[in-house]
Order: C-alpha cells, then structure tokens, then sequence
C-alpha cells in the first residue's frame, strides 16, 4: 500500500474498486459493513459463537464443545469442498445456460404475431374482454375474471407468506423469555428510530397523502388504466411505511394496530372468497350471476372487477406494513 | 348437471376459506374446525367418487362463465376422486394422532397459525389434485411450498429452522425449473389449460416441429417436481426436514406433500406431454435410472442412521425411488404400480412417524434408537403400529407394502429390457430395507440390557388421540393390503380416462 | 444459431439471467445472497414469459377508442401470469428473509453450511 | 429504440453478475434495486404497463425495503453480540 503513488490512491477506478470490494463502502459512514466471511475465519467465529451461547438463556444447558479433532477435520474437509464449490457452480451455469439458449435457438421469435402463443385464446380476451367483464384494461379483465382462481390462489399465497412470518417474528409478551427479547428488540429500535426529524418529517408531511392518493387512485382505476389492486396496495403500503418513519409507532398505533390488521385482512379475503365462489358456482351451472357489467369506461362497472381490486388492495397494503413492522420489532 | 359435480370445488373453497377465517380465532378453535374442514372435505371428495364411480367417467368443472380455452377449470374423475379420499384421510389421522404434541411444540398464541398452515396445505393439495390447468398447477405448488416451510418451522428450534430453509432453497429451486418448464410450454403450445395444451403437444410432436423444446420442457418439469419431491440425487433437504417437524407436520410431509407433486408430475405426463412422447424420448429412462439408484442409496444411507426417525426420512428417500422406477418403466402396470405406491407409502410412513412418537414418549424422548430397547413393552400399542409399518415397508404379505412390490414385479416383467435390473434392485432394497427395519423392530422387543440410559418413571403418556391414528392407520394398511383389487381396478380405470 | 439467439434476445438475455440466478441460488453460501439469486431467476423467469406476449409494432392491451381488433394489442396472456407469480416471488422472499433473520439470531451467521454444522453441534450436546 | 433495449439487457447480466461478486451485502442490495428498475424499463418497453408499475412498487419498492431491514437487524444483533461480549 505505501508503495502506491498517491495519483493513483486518490484515483476512482481504486475506489470503485474498493467498493466493489466491499473494503471501502462510501454509501454508508460510519456503518460496519457486512462481508462474506471468509473460510479462514470460520473457526474462530464458531468459538466467538461458542462464547455467546454461555450468555443466552436458552442455549445455557448447551456445553461449550472444545473444538476437538473432528471439528478441525469438519473445517478441512469443508474447505476443499468448497474450492469444489466453485468449480461446480461455473460449470452448473454455463451448462444450463447453454442447454436453456439451446432450446431458445429452436423457439419461435419475439414479437412475431403469428407465434404459437397468439391464438385463439388471446383474441378472445381482446375482442369480447369489453362486453364479457367490462374492464377496458384487458390485463385486468383476464386476471380478475376470465382466470379469476389463479389470482385467488395468488393472495393466498401472501396470506400464508404473512402467516408464517408472523409465527417467525411476532415477539409475544406473554411468555417468559419471549418479553426480555422484546424488550431487547424495542430497546434495540429506538436507535434507529428518528426522533422527531424536522426534515424528515415535513417531507413526510408533502409526500405521504400524495403517495396516499396515488395508491388509491390505482387500486380505484384498475379496470380503466395499467395498475390494479396489487400495485396500488404495495403503494399504499409503502406510503404507511413513510410515516411510520416519520412520526414513529405510537402515532401509528392510533391508525393501525393488530386488531385492525387482522380484521382487514378477514373482511377483505372473506369477500374476495365469497364473491368468486358465487360467480364460480354460477359460472359452473350456467347460472346468471345477475352482476351488472355497467358502462365499460366508467368508473362504476366492470362487476365485481373493482370491489376485488379494493379488496386486493386492503390485503397488500396492511400485509406490507406488517412485513415492515414485524421484521423491525417483532409486533405492530 | 348435478349437484354432486360441484363437490370437488366446495372442498378446495371450504378448505380455504376455513384457513382464512382461522386467522382470527384462537388455537382451540382453530383446531376444532381445522378437524371438522378435513372430515367435511374427506366426505365430499368420497361423494365424487361415489358418482364418478357411477358414471364411469371424468368431467370437467368451469370455474367461472367462461369455458375450456379462456376460463380456468377444475377436472375430476375416478382416480382424483381415490386420491382425495385417500389424501383427507390420511391428513386427519396425522393431525389426530399428533394433537398432544403439537400443542407442546407451538407456542399458544400461534397454535391458530399452525391450523392455517393445515387448511391450506390441504386445499392445495386437493387443488393440485383437481387442477387442469398448468398455471393454477404453479400458484398452488407455491402455497403448498410455503405452508410446508410453516409446517416445519413452526417448532422454532434451531435444527428445524435450518431444516426449514434448506427446503425453501430447493423447493425454490425446483419451482424455478418448474416455472421457466410451463413458460417454454406455453410458448409452443399457446394454452396453459391441459386439455387443449395436449391436443397441441401432439399436433406439434406429429409435425415434428420444435423437437428440442420439447425435450427441454419434458426435462425441466420432471426435474424441478423430482427436486420437490425429493427424488434420489436431490434429497439433501429430506432427512432434516422429516427428522426434526413436529410429528404431524413429519407425517403430513413425508406422506402427502411429496406425493401431491408426484400426483401433478403424473398428471402432466399423462394429460399434457403425453406419457408416449416421454416413453419415445428417453427421458422415461432418466426417471427410471435415477429411481432404481434411489431405492439402493436411500437405503444405505438409512442403514448407516442411528437416529429412527430420521433413518425413517432416509426410506422416504428409497420408497420415492420406487414410485419415479414405476413411472420410469412406461408401461401402463407400471403406473399403476406406481401410483399404488403412493397410497401405500403415504399410508405407511405416516403410520411410522406417528408410532414412533409413541415409542419416544416412553423412552426419555431420545434420538438414539438404541434408547428404544424395550420401548414395545411399554406402549404396546406404539410398539404394534411401527411393527406392521415395518412389515409393509419390507413387504410382508397381507400387508400394503407387499401389493405394491408385487405389482411393481409383475409390471416389469412386461418390458423385457427393464425387468432383470427391477427385479434385481427390488430384491436388493426389499434386502436392505429388511436389515434396517428388522433391526428396529428386534430393538423394541428386546430386553434392556444393564448399561441403559434409565426410562423416566413416568407412565405411559399415549393421549387416547395417538392410540386411535395408530389404529385407523394399521387398519388403513390392512385394508390396502387385503382389500387391494377394487383400488387397484379404481386405478387402472382411473388412468383408462385419464388421458 | 447465433442469428437466431440475436433476434430472441430477450429471451437470450433471459436463460443468461435464469442460469445466474440458478447458480447462486443453488451454491452461493450467503443466505442473502441466495435469496436475491432467487429473485433474479424469477424475474428472469418473467422477463422470458412477458417478451413472449409481446408483438412486435402493437399498443397495450388497455382499450382505447373503442378499438377491439385482435390486430392492434399486445398478447394480455403473460402480462397476467407475470403479475401472479410476481406475488409469489415476493411473498416467499419476505419469507425466506424473515427466516433469515431468525437463524442469524441464534448462529450469528449467514453462511449456510456453518448454520448447517453449528445446528448440528447444538443438537449434539 | 431496438438498440436501446439490448444496452438495457446487457445492463441486466452485468447486474446479476455483480449481485454475484460484490462482497458486500449492502452494495449487492442496492445493485439489486437497480436490477429492478431497469426490468421495470425493459417491461415499459415491451409494452406491459401492468407488469412495470408492479415491479417498480414491489420489485425496487418493498423487496428492497425488506432486505434493508434484513440488513439492519442483522447489525443490531451483531452490535448486541459484541457488547456483550465486552462486557464478559
């Protein structure tokens, strides 16, 4: 390093380097950065971790392993498999890539109207998407109508995702060690918390009824324009996470709690599944579902293409936030 | 079109909907319907096959106004209709038979959530039963992926939760493939429903037209559904994920997540990509090699376990090898062998897992299963229930364990060139899977020797729920065992109309 | 072979995408890492379905003008499904992050095959 | 426009491989952001609205969010640790 001309120690290609490297990491002053560990350190980390485990409460019973013959063989034989990793992984890559631009060689190509894919199936969604479900964006149309179960299963799928992050983080008071940890977590928390940032604050002030008002207009216009309950609900969501950094848990917690979640998400997903099953069942024995299509453009039509965007909406929106506050403190 | 035809749609919806609403309840509630969705939705599915049974056929069901091309659709028929039964079945003697223990695993507060995860884990089975349509076939993977993922780690203990993201990791992996498998289908074909992607399928392989596609596809789907369901060279994931779950998430895993992929691999190959074209194309044979080195590896490596239950995961491991041999011998017994195969190891490994849970309780909850000598004399009935698991994994006859072998032996000896390496191999692993399972079942019934770790005083804790699983399932057993020929003519009708 | 991958090339751009993603999801050990190696070959995924909807010289499937010819809109098929799975892939990332941080609160490690022994010690003691 | 989309495309691989090799977490992260974006502009250009304001809400929005947080928590449990351990 010394030897280095001082040209070249100022120059950026060093320094984008370094960045690169993760040596220097300007973006963040004053924050440790986190690496990849190397191999090297491993061993040691294991006793820093050997070490910590004397102080957790749960792991107390746990004896501290002296790092025995087998460990020391562990680490070896992880070691070169490792450099045995790596060759692998290039080879791995290479090979599906190749196989995968083999396959592609041999695929229609893009943006031919004549492909495969541009059938009679598409045709119809354009040409009767109109009249049949109302939507003037037939994206919206297809998703909420024609494939409707499809999308059901979809906000299942966030339903579920949110259960399980709940059973990972949800930091519950009741239980005995439960409470140091959330304590710890709380205490944790308001490092970070901005008190009372004026910049940070009036901005919020500007921007947050204004992404507010975007999100709803594109959960309301999702039959009309491109967008839709899901786009629009992480808007929202993202707009809830802005003040929530702005003004902190407890004004929030005048809005929105867990009580209000839970509820939201219920009402939300119990219509969304009761409307589709009763067009589902009618659909099925050719039934008339009796909903009007109404006026294709206005904002009132499209059946039951807008309340299940509202509904979509609620559900991402709050899943959002939830994602945001139990991954900070473990509870809302 | 009669009433009965909307039964396979109310259960996937009643089995959803109970999952959403059980978001608000507490633990015991939860429970309670949790229990009565799967007995109502068991009913139902045994109400569509009464009437598929009936008419002899398969239908089709809309959801929603619009038909076969535009609209998704749901399909049943004799074979879904044996498979829902069966799958409801054996759900809810697994959440019976682990009730205790899994309220001791969860905390309180999350009892509710494990309850979802139930609810929609087995909507998404039936739905990937029922589905005809590839890319609900995805959305429905994807939540029976994740509430897997919840089943497992929900117990919060550090093994578990490593187990829990080694599968994420390669069930990702495999819904990778799977996805990028439909995207390039769909390119080709230009329909995402079964039906009329198979009509183009053949259009296409009679034209001879996008040959190497097609090729691609056959093995990128059959590789990342192998991958979830933990076929041989990809079970990594397998003896963490069964060996440290609660004991009903164990069985519900081991006996119906693997299998519900398998159930969609075979539906795809039958009713999209034609299982001729994959006989044609060699890639019956990749399965088939793989599937035989499956059945002597999973053994092995079971052998050398100590621990039981996870040398029970390791048998998963060779049993999934026999069902990807019967898919890989491409003949139509095969498949039906096969598919036997599922029920019987389904049935099978969750009767392990449960009476191996009995068998813990009395011995000081040890892994070692050298800490199990005696444990037959102290829960007899645990002790009875892993015997007959045993005797149908080795394939003793009367037993369901022994049909499957033997159709599996006379379906080789249709295919001349498969049939020496089969019956080689099932006597190989019939061998192995004899050494490790006797020596189990020799351990539960010998005297305890001096140097023994002592058996608390407690007495046996066997709640009344455990006694009755063990019992529904070794009569569950028997009854594949002795009562084989109506399921087995079920299954080849099935697969008759499956096409 | 090549002229043919030009004109495809965003589903060239795709498969390279995939098989990255792929590879770092299957064998790099940082568990950060490997979830954003699963996000890439999602996306890459989504990016190989949507070029396939597209058609050259057409407008977005949003109706404008009363205008309903086949000829004159894009493909609405994949946008669609690309919405779906984009869902997924967000809620299983929010998943696997949330895992993530529960294993790094026990093992003070991101590496997965030393979360893998260190599991495997504690369970052994 | 054509020409366009390929430097964007290039940019793509050149941004998954740097996910790859950077070894630190948080410039992997926000090269991950911008991998985002530009999707969200290749989806702009093959004509799908729908797909592009998803992605930039949930793609560079809320994925990035939430490995942000990752980050931090993970940091506070590292600070937490070495406390700890000076205080032993």
């Amino acid at each position: 390093m010394s030897r280095r001309k001082d040209n070249y120690e100022t120059s950026r290609w060093l320094k984008f380097k370094r960045w690169m490297d993760g040596e220097t990491d300007p973006l963040s002053v004053g924050m440790d950065p986190i690496e990849v560990i190397p191999e090297e350190k491993m061993r040691e980390r294991r006793k820093d971790f050997a070490r910590r485990k004397a102080y957790d409460e749960e792991l107390s019973r746990i004896r501290v392993s002296s790092a025995g013959k087998t460990e020391i063989m562990k680490a070896r034989g992880i070691r070169y498999f490792q450099k045995f990793y790596k060759i692998m992984s290039v080879i791995l890559c290479l090979g599906i890539i190749l196989v995968l631009l083999w396959t592609v060689a041999a695929l229609p190509v893009t943006g031919g109207a004549g492909n495969p894919a541009n059938n009679e199936v598409a045709a119809r969604y354009i040409e009767k998407g109109l009249q049949e479900t109302g939507a003037v964006n037939i994206v919206t149309g297809m998703i909420l109508d024609y494939r409707a179960f499809d999308t059901f299963g979809e906000s299942c799928v966030l339903f579920i995702a949110s259960c399980c992050v709940l059973v990972l983080l949800r930091l519950d008071a009741d239980s005995k060690n439960e409470s140091i940890r959330k304590m710890i977590a709380e205490s944790d928390d308001r490092h970070f918390e901005p008190k009372d940032d004026i910049i940070l604050q009036k901005c919020a002030c500007v921007l947050v009824p204004v992404i507010m008002i975007f999100g709803i207009y594109i959960i309301l216009n999702g039959h009309l324009s491109p967008g839709g309950g899901f786009s629009g609900g992480a808007v929202l969501g993202s707009g809830l996470i802005l003040y929530l950094n702005a003004y902190g848990y407890e004004k929030m917690s005048r809005l929105f709690t867990e009580k209000v979640y839970r509820r939201t998400t219920l009402c939300a997903l119990t219509f969304y599944c009761l409307a589709k099953s009763y067009s589902f069942f009618t659909g099925a024995n050719h039934l008339e579902s009796g909903i009007p299509v109404g006026t294709p453009g206005a904002i009132l039509s499209s059946g039951l293409i807008l309340p299940l965007n509202i509904c979509v909406g609620l559900v991402v929106a709050c899943t959002m936030y939830v994602f945001y506050t139990l991954f900070r403190k473990g509870g809302m | 079109m009669s009433f009965v035809q909307n039964f396979p749609f109310f259960s996937i919806i009643i089995a959803m909907f109970s999952g959403i609403v059980s978001s608000v309840l507490d633990g015991k509630k939860a429970r309670n319907l949790s229990l009565g969705m799967i007995a109502v939705t068991t009913a139902l599915s045994a109400g569509t096959l009464i009437f598929c049974l009936g008419t002899g056929e398969s239908y089709t069901f809309m959801m929603g106004h619009f038909p076969a091309p535009w609209g998704n659709e749901i399909r049943a028929g004799i074979l879904e209709g044996v498979t829902a039964v069966f799958f409801g079945v054996v759900m809810f003697l697994a959440v019976i038979g682990g009730l205790k223990h899994t309220a001791e695993d969860v905390e309180e507060k999350k009892l509710n959530l494990f309850y979802i995860m139930i609810d929609l884990m087995l909507s998404s089975l039936l739905a990937l039963v029922y589905t005809n349509d590839l890319f609900t076939a995805y959305v429905f993977v994807e939540i029976n992926t994740i509430a897997g993922c919840g089943l497992i780690m929900i117990r919060q203990k550090g093994r578990s939760m490593s187990a829990a993201i080694r599968y994420m990791i390669m069930s990702q992996l495999g819904s990778g493939l799977f996805l990028i498998g439909l995207s390039l289908l769909y390119d080709v074909t230009g329909h995402l429903l079964m039906s009329p992607a198979k009509e183009s399928v053949n259009m296409l392989v009679a034209a001879g037209s996008y040959r190497i596609p097609m090729l691609v596809i056959m093995a990128v789907i059959g590789v990342g559904l192998a991958i979830k369901s933990g076929l041989y060279p990809f079970h990594y994931w397998i003896p963490d994920t069964y060996g440290y779950a609660t004991p009903t998430a164990s069985a519900v895993l081991s006996g119906l997540v693997s299998k519900g992929y398998i159930f969609l691999l075979i539906k795809i190959f039958y009713r999209v990509l034609g299982y001729e074209n994959l006989v044609s194309s060699q890639m019956a044979n990749v399965l088939y090699v793989f599937g035989i080195t499956g059945m002597v590896m999973g053994s092995v490596h079971a052998i050398y376990e100590t621990d039981t239950r996870r040398m029970t995961a390791y048998s998963s491991v060779a049993q999934i090898g026999y069902i990807f041999m019967g898919i890989g011998l491409g003949t139509s017994h095969g498949m039906v062998a096969a598919i036997f195969h599922i029920f019987t190891h389904s049935a099978t490994k969750a009767l392990l897992f449960i009476s191996a849970v009995g068998l813990y309780e009395v011995s000081g909850d040890k892994k070692d299963y050298i800490s199990l000598r005696g444990a037959g004399y102290r829960n007899p009935l645990a002790g009875i229930g892993f015997t007959v698991g045993s005797l149908s994994m080795v394939g003793f006859p009367m037993l369901s364990g022994f049909i499957s072998k033997l159709l599996f032996a006379t379906s080789a000896l249709e295919s001349p060139h498969k049939m020496l390496p089969t019956l080689i191999v099932l006597a190989v692993s019939t061998t192995l899977n004899a050494v490790y399972f006797l020596r189990l079942v020799i351990t539960l019934y010998s005297r305890r020797r001096p140097g023994d770790a002592p058996v608390p005083e407690t007495a046996p804790r066997g709640s009344w729920q455990l006694k009755l699983a063990i019992l529904c399932f070794i009569g569950v057993n028997l009854v594949l065992g002795l009562a084989s020929q109506p399921i087995v003519r079920a299954i080849t009708d099935g697969l008759a109309v499956f096409g | 072979m090549i002229q043919h991958l030009l004109l495809n090339i965003e589903e060239t751009a795709a498969v390279i995408l995939f098989g990255v993603g792929f590879t770092i999801l299957l064998l790099h050990r940082n568990l950060i890492k490997k979830i954003m190696g699963m996000n890439i070959m999602d996306t890459a995924t989504y990016l190989f379905l949507a070029s396939k909807g597209y058609i050259t010289g057409r407008a977005v499937p949003i109706v404008v003008d009363g205008v309903q010819e086949v000829e004159a809109y894009i493909n609405p098929v994949p946008s669609g499904l690309v919405l779906t799975g984009i869902v997924v892939s967000v809620s299983t990332t929010a998943l696997m992050l949330s895992l993530t941080i529960r294993l790094y609160e026990r093992y003070h490690s991101l590496d997965l095959d030393e979360i893998l022994i260190m599991a495997k010690e504690e369970e052994q003691t | 426009m054509r020409l366009f989309e390929c430097i964007l495309l290039l940019c793509l691989v050149v941004c998954a491989l740097s996910v790859a090799f950077t070894k630190d977490l948080l410039t992997s992260i926000i090269i991950f952001m911008s991998y985002s974006l530009i999707m969200c502009l290749i989806w702009m250009i093959l004509q799908s609205p729908d797909l592009a304001i998803t992605e930039a809400a949930v793609g560079a929005g809320v994925t990035s969010i939430l490995f942000f947080l990752t980050l931090k928590k993970i940091r506070a449990i590292r600070k937490e640790g070495q406390d700890e351990q000076e205080e032993g």
